[in-house]
């Protein structure tokens, strides 16, 4: 990891001396270690606080968006991890970013890790991780611990899609694909179709009534990035701000999740920034399975230009009554 | 290059020929045929009912043991290839019969189709290229009219074989252009020569054989070529017709002056 | 019947526009008494016992030429391969015994075509 | 705030049997906007709209809802009276009280609360309409015909006479098409030449008609009305002028191995060449990838013989833009590769031809001079075989699913008029079905059978071989009588499927038209709008929309003139104005909505917006209110809501499901 | 006429609002009018130009607002005015339903008909099946609160 952080920043800082790109988009440590967030940089001084580690789980794909119409000169430069460029396919499919103005570098990936993961193991006052690839040996304030590594990953890294680069400019540090069997990614989608109408409409209930309408999931979304959206438009017909009413939640994240499917990437930033620790991942992955089990696999981001399965139909598509032959009530 | 090999049952009897000289000349081409370890008879006639599962397996170990081994698989006699060809094409497609033979098998790696069976001839046109083929060729077998005798378990069905155009191949003709020869073109070379009829009704499949030559000796052919035991066979011995009729390896090892 | 012959086969008979194209292409079509053509109609109508009768399920050279040249799919000698593979089910008997065959040979025979004649035509 | 009147019709006892009208009056009074409200026997009656009209002007109203009958009864009854009364039409919405409620409810209390709902529902829409205009656009009063074929030619007759400017684009050198190709037609059996070259000569002379051959459609932009097209005239390296036609040099070219397209390839053309004998334009074209000139630098016989000074290698292709109101498509058809059905031996044996050859064969200007002869060794045939449905009616993947629909009436023709010039001729014909319907067919078929005694034969033929005497033998059954068929004959006719022509995939793409599996092109309606793809402005003629015989392709070619005519005799079209609309500001320009417009009505621009005092530019959606219909596919696809329909905007059917609700 | 088993529900009248697509469903039900073929009054039906223009928000706005069940119809698949409309609006209703069925809810509120302009009979059978349907689930709590404070201490 700290190999592939002193190319990057090797690389980073040659691309910004010849002039090739005049911005960086990338992470910077916060006042934690495990704290690290998106940071953008302008010069090879700033670039000192660029950082590439375990905690880089953020995807820099949407604020390209904004970078792009602000860019005046030369390109700007983008760190993204293989999971990322899903996201970046997505959004130029959409017309939302500008290849041209884009240097991507794609990071190899390991999956990043959890911080939450980690402290719910107890593990508190983190000084320092040590990501041998297989164990982690944290230092903290109270001594050294140790995890096993994929018991602090990041959901989305469990079941990772790939570690090819979907669009890159250049590859600094590729993983190879990995060879152990994935996590079944619709194994908790499938478990609550397994169970009764009253079980799932209970854990929704538990798990919706957290929702504080804080707006994270929609910011740090790729898919979601529309100039205004409904829910803040007054002419709208469904515009709310806040949490007045008992069915907004609902609707919100009802709509939310239509408003994506199809475009969703499965990149799981929704979940992971949920301040209640909603799973709304969840209702993202159930639109993908039923897509991909009613009208084909389709992996949003997979190649720029494909047709979402939403702008699309066959003939011979399942009726609506599908839901009823196949549910279980 | 390495290929696994399957023979098939008249190769090691009858068809010692077609045998013997295709493993010779590939040997010429530089290509190595490593026989299938304890191949079984593919059955020589492919299960064309639905629900056929045992008749299949045979076909199912060789393709394994070739998938095992990473090689392509290759056959030479026409039977042989069309019953593992489609037998392989079920294994890639139908997911009940997959099921059902993995479960009596019970390989240590489930097999699924993954192997690519080829026919001699194939390996020919696809691997070598007959341009190559001409190249090594050291005795061209000029001024020797050559008809190419199809017969109908190679080309057919062409959605399942996609061996050449089922109506009007051509690569028979390009190998027999390829070791110097001229070919015949003819109507009945893709029609069945009633080979399987030569246990009951031989006087149907002596009057079948006789529309092949015959139609091949009206183009003027002056020999018959074949891939299929049955075939050579059945034109040789059952056909009042006087054409001599080979093994295309045969002339291919005769060309590559292996023989 | 029909349902049987109509899942061994894997085809649907209804598909046939009753072109010919089968018998006109059948090399064996002079040898057989129930023609390629009317089996897929002897199938829909559910005349299996003729079909089961028949000589023609004997005569069927299996050389595909009709399953190639049907313009609708419906590949007669699948049709007659199921008809003849449901007499071998049915008498558990065959249509070769063992003790014909060595009159049946000579030298040059190729052991395919033993093979394949056990394969065809008993169980 | 709308002023908003409410007029409840009792229609007779329709509606007032049921539904307590003055109680809807009385109801509705106080909802928001309303500020007057009544009822009355028939509305939709002279005194009726009257009193609408009436109460529209005393109380300056804003808008209005009719508590009636069905909309699809009297919606534009009603915008009419509005309109009459100074209110612009798109102020009224219906309530329909009568179909949805009075006749199907028998519980008077029950049918007026559901009244009074509807009615408020409507109110809570029209309170939020505003005032639409129908949108307008300009019509270029010349169209252009895509193939100079029969279709083409009798659509720019028809236009032409009709007095608007039609350009034909031919791709081949002369217009004509498949029909100059025949020798005779049925069921009459004139001459073909005879009943299309005066059409062609027509057409050229036409004053209203500009033939460009040699050319194709490169690209299509913009919509009903108003098409911007570039035509690429093909180099001929022949200046089209000069060139009297007189033929000295396509008689000199030396380069003379290439095939002869307008003899199937029967016989050799030269480099330079005039089609036929009546191409129109007649005018020479040089094919380059056959000119020893272009090849060598050398040769140049042409150019030397040219008395008119013509021949002019330095010609290039040239592009033509030109405006159109209306485009007809009329791209025919090709025949279908027969080559996939080597049984008939047809790559291997040149006396096994397709019917079309037959044609140049029996043609006076054919390969033969219009002699009968085998074109393997140029003898007289004494026996002819055909076989029918060739690629036809499979569902294999060498076959077409569809019957092509001429084949059986062309040999009929073939076979009458090869026995009536050759008695000694025996004519076998093997067929599926013989299908004829059209006037006088069957009885030409029966005149086939029964005069001229040409043997019918109900079955296929499954192989076709040369025997021992170099003839043919055919290998068939005869289905009637359950037996097998061998027949030595001389020559073998294929009547092979007839296929859309090659380019038509492109030009579908270039017109946005759609096209079915078949790659024929789909009419908007397959009854009522045969004529007419889809796509506004565009129009069907002749066997691209499906195979058809001659006299269909005229008649459907006159159909499309008379489409293309009443579209071009509007100075202004007049636009529905329920249309979508982006707003700039919310619109993403993410192309969603594009993806699902069936009309192609929606593109993109970059345009600077001001948001809220930002400046800058966007890429934003515009649709094009001249071709969408209205279905409001785009509005829901649409993530931001940036797209809205017109007339049923999102905000309109939320305060319907919200009144409803309440 | 026997006594409802089902008292409890005996007074209960859901509010059924059904989106109608202008060329074939309008018309389904203006001829179900015409033909006097009564359907419950609780069926409300708003018109839209087509199948296609119904966007989940309205479904779910109106179940905010308080109907218990509601309906879309449309053209036939194959025959859609737009030539494609109710195609887009297929998939996007499965999908829809779908994810309800996923919340817990009741799928059966939902439903998607297919009803031309000549099936005035199909029209008021649908309705009147749709409204027992509705009717037999009760009244639409779990769409009105799917949130519940109370858990959450």
């Amino acid at each position: 990891m700290q190999k592939t952080a002193g190319l990057i920043k090797k690389r980073v800082l040659e691309l910004l001396a010849d002039g090739t790109v005049t911005k960086v988009l990338g992470w910077k440590e916060g006042d934690f270690i495990y704290d690290v967030t998106p940071a953008s940089f302008l010069s090879a001084q700033e670039a000192d606080g660029l950082v590439y580690s375990s905690f880089c789980g953020a995807n820099l794909s949407k604020y390209l968006i904004s970078e792009c119409k602000a860019l005046t000169e030369g390109k700007i430069l983008a760190l993204l991890k293989p999971c990322d460029t899903y996201s970046f396919n997505q959004l130029l499919t959409e017309h939302r970013i500008d290849r041209d103005k884009v240097y991507v570098i794609g990071v190899g990936c390991k999956g990043m890790l959890d911080i939450e993961k980690i402290k719910a193991m107890g593990i508190k006052g983190i000084t320092k991780v040590i990501d041998n690839g297989k164990e982690l040996d944290i230092k903290t304030i109270y001594g050294s611990k140790t995890c096993k590594r994929e018991d602090a990953l990041l959901e989305k890294c469990l079941c990772c899609k790939s570690k090819n680069f979907k669009a890159f400019d250049e590859i600094i540090d590729p993983e190879p694909e990995t060879k152990e069997e994935k996590a079944d990614r619709f194994a908790k989608v499938s478990e609550l179709e397994a169970m009764t109408a009253e079980e799932r409409y209970a854990f929704w209930q538990e798990q919706l009534s957290k929702c504080i309408r804080c707006n994270a999931c929609r910011n740090v979304c790729p898919a979601c990035s529309c100039m205004k959206c409904v829910f803040d438009n007054p002419v709208s017909g469904v515009s709310s701000k806040a949490n007045t009413d008992s069915f907004e939640e609902k609707m919100f994240h009802i709509i939310r999740a239509f408003h994506v499917a199809g475009r969703c990437t499965d990149c799981g930033e929704c979940s992971r920034v949920c301040p209640q620790n909603i799973p709304l991942h969840l209702l993202n992955r159930k639109f993908i399975k039923d897509i991909n089990e009613l009208y084909g696999e389709y992996q949003a981001g997979e190649e720029v230009g494909s047709r979402a399965p939403l702008a699309d139909f066959t003939f011979d598509d399942a009726e609506p009554s599908v839901v009823n032959e196949r549910g279980n009530s | 290059m390495t290929y696994s090999y399957f023979p098939g049952c008249t190769l090691k009897t009858k068809a010692k020929d077609l045998d013997d000289f295709g493993k010779k000349s590939a040997e010429a081409l530089g290509i190595t045929l490593e026989e299938v370890q304890d191949w079984q008879c593919c059955g020589a006639v492919y299960p064309l009912a639905a629900d056929e599962i045992a008749t299949k397996l045979s076909s199912v170990r060789a393709l394994a043991y070739a998938k095992e081994k990473s090689q392509p698989l290759v056959t030479i006699c026409s039977a042989c290839h069309h019953v593992i060809k489609r037998v392989n094409n079920d294994m890639q497609s139908k997911e009940d019969i997959r099921t059902r033979v993995n479960n009596y098998l019970g390989l240590d790696e489930a097999y699924n189709g993954e192997t690519e069976v080829i026919h001699y001839l194939e390996m020919l046109r696809d691997k070598i290229g007959f341009d190559e083929l001409k190249k090594k060729v050291v005795n061209p077998l000029k001024g020797r009219k050559i008809a190419a005798y199809y017969g109908c378990m190679l080309l057919r069905p062409n959605k399942e074989m996609q061996f050449d155009d089922p109506e009007n191949p051509t690569i028979m003709e390009d190998f027999i252009r390829a070791i110097g020869a001229e070919p015949i073109l003819y109507a009945f070379r893709n029609e069945c020569c009633g080979g399987y009829m030569t246990m009951n009704d031989k006087a149907l499949a002596s009057k079948m054989a006789d529309k092949v030559v015959n139609s091949a000796k009206i183009k003027g052919a002056g020999e018959i070529i074949t891939a299929c035991p049955l075939c050579l066979y059945n034109l040789k011995e059952n056909s009042k017709g006087d054409l001599p009729v080979y093994y295309f390896t045969e002339l291919l090892a005769e060309a590559l002056g292996v023989k | 019947m029909s349902e049987d012959i109509i899942a061994i086969s894997g085809i649907n008979p209804r598909q046939c526009m009753k072109c010919g194209k089968c018998s006109a292409t059948c090399p064996a079509f002079e040898e057989m008494d129930i023609h390629p053509h009317q089996f897929a109609s002897m199938v829909v109508e559910g005349r299996i016992d003729e079909l089961l009768a028949s000589e023609s399920i004997w005569k069927c050279l299996s050389c595909f030429a009709c399953v190639e040249r049907c313009p609708r799919s419906v590949e007669p000698a699948k049709l007659i391969e199921a008809v003849r593979v449901s007499v071998l089910r049915e008498r558990g008997g065959s249509f070769l015994s063992p003790d014909e065959i060595p009159a049946k040979l000579d030298p040059e025979l190729p052991s395919q075509a033993i093979a394949a004649a056990f394969r065809k035509y008993r169980k | 705030m709308q002023r908003i009147g409410v007029f409840v019709c009792w229609c007779g006892s329709n509606i007032a049997a049921t539904v307590d009208v003055d109680a809807v009056v009385e109801a509705v009074k106080n909802e928001p906007g309303v500020c007057h409200a009544q009822n009355y026997q028939y509305m939709c009656s002279e005194a009726g709209q009257g009193l609408i009209k009436n109460a529209i002007k005393e109380h300056n109203l804003t808008g209005i809802v009719v508590c009636s009958c069905s909309p699809r009864m009297h919606e534009a009854t009603f915008r009419k009276t509005a309109e009459q009364a100074g209110l612009n039409p798109y102020m009224v919405e219906i309530a329909n009280i009568r179909e949805h409620c009075s006749w199907i409810h028998k519980d008077k209390k029950e049918a007026t609360e559901k009244a009074v709902i509807l009615a408020r529902a409507a109110i809570a829409k029209v309170n939020l309409n505003t005032p639409l205009r129908p949108g307008e656009s300009m019509v270029t009063k010349r169209a252009l015909v895509i193939g100079g074929g029969i279709a083409g030619i009798q659509s720019a007759l028809d236009i032409a006479d009709a007095g608007y400017p039609v350009d034909i684009v031919e791709k081949s050198p002369t217009i004509g098409g498949k029909m100059a190709q025949l020798d005779k037609t049925f069921p009459t059996l004139d001459c073909a030449a005879c009943i299309l070259t005066p059409k062609m000569v027509e057409a050229a002379q036409h004053p209203n008609i500009n033939i460009y051959s040699y050319s194709e459609v490169e690209a299509v932009t913009g919509f009903v009305g108003n098409f911007d097209v570039k035509i690429k005239k093909k180099a001929r390296f022949v200046d089209e002028k000069k060139c009297t036609g007189c033929a000295v040099c396509t008689a000199k070219c030396p380069s003379r191995k290439g095939g002869n397209e307008f003899n199937c390839n029967l016989d050799n053309r030269g480099a330079i060449y005039i089609p036929f004998a009546q191409a129109v334009p007649n005018v020479a074209c040089i094919d380059s990838t056959r000119c020893i000139h272009f090849k060598t630098g050398k040769c140049g016989i042409c150019e030397k013989s040219c008395s008119a000074g013509a021949v002019n290698f330095d010609q290039k292709d040239e592009i033509i833009e030109q405006k159109y109101g209306a485009i007809v498509v009329a791209t025919g058809f090709q025949i279908s590769d027969v080559t996939k059905f080597d049984e008939f031996q047809y790559t291997k044996h040149p006396d096994v031809i397709t019917s079309l050859e037959l044609e140049r064969i029996m043609n006076a200007a054919g390969p033969t001079k219009g002699t009968l002869l085998r074109m393997s060794n140029k003898e007289h045939p004494k026996d002819i075989v055909f076989i029918q449905c060739v690629g036809s009616r499979g569902n294999t993947c060498r076959d077409k699913t569809y019957c092509s629909k001429i084949c059986c009436m062309y040999t009929a023709k073939h076979a009458m008029l090869i026995r009536e010039k050759y008695p000694d001729v025996n004519v076998h014909v093997f067929y599926i079905d013989v299908r004829t319907p059209g006037k006088n067919f069957d009885e030409f078929y029966r005149r086939a059978v029964e005069q001229y005694n040409v043997d019918y034969i109900k079955g296929m033929v499954g192989k076709v071989w040369e025997n021992e005497e170099g003839r043919l033998t055919v290998q068939g059954v005869d289905l009637l009588s359950n037996r097998r068929i061998m027949l030595d004959t001389d020559m073998v006719v294929l009547a092979a499927a007839i296929e859309p022509s090659e380019g038509v995939r492109n030009i579908a793409t270039m017109l946005t038209a759609s096209i079915d599996t078949n790659d024929f092109l789909t009419e908007a309606h397959p009854k009522l709008r045969p004529v007419e793809s889809p796509t506004a402005g565009v129009f069907l003629s002749g066997v691209c929309q499906g195979p058809k015989d001659i006299p269909e392709t005229v008649s459907q070619a006159g159909a499309a003139a008379v489409k293309v005519v009443g579209l071009l005799a509007k100075d202004k079209l007049v636009t529905s104005p329920c249309t979508a609309n982006a707003n700039e500001l919310m619109c993403n320009g993410c192309s969603t909505c594009e993806r699902v417009c069936p009309y192609g009505a929606i593109d993109y621009i970059d345009k600077e917006v001001n948001d809220h005092g930002k400046r800058e530019v966007r890429r934003i959606a515009r649709v094009n209110s001249a071709l969408c219909h209205g279905c409001g596919a785009c509005t829901v696809a649409c993530p931001s809501g940036a797209m809205d329909l017109q007339g049923f905007s999102n905000r309109q059917i939320m305060a319907e499901v919200d009144a409803i609700c309440k | 006429m026997q006594v409802s088993e089902n008292t409890e529900n005996k007074e209960f009248k859901p509010l059924i609002v059904a989106f109608c697509c202008n060329w074939c469903s309008y018309a389904g039900a203006d001829l179900a009018g015409t033909s006097r073929l009564s359907y419950p009054a609780e069926v409300k039906i708003i018109r839209v130009p087509c199948s296609c223009r119904v966007n989940p928000m309205f479904i779910l706005k109106a179940f905010e607002k308080g109907a218990d069940g509601v309906i879309m119809c449309g053209c036939h698949p194959g025959d859609c005015h737009y030539s494609t409309g109710n195609y887009y609006a297929r998939r996007r209703m499965t999908l829809l339903f779908s994810m309800l069925d996923y919340l817990g809810i009741d799928r059966a509120r939902t439903r998607v008909e297919w009803v031309s302009a000549a099936e005035g009979q199909k029209f008021s059978l649908v309705m009147n099946d749709f409204a027992k349907t509705v009717t037999e689930l009760g009244e639409n709590i779990k769409l009105g609160d799917l949130r519940c404070k109370k858990q959450q201490d």
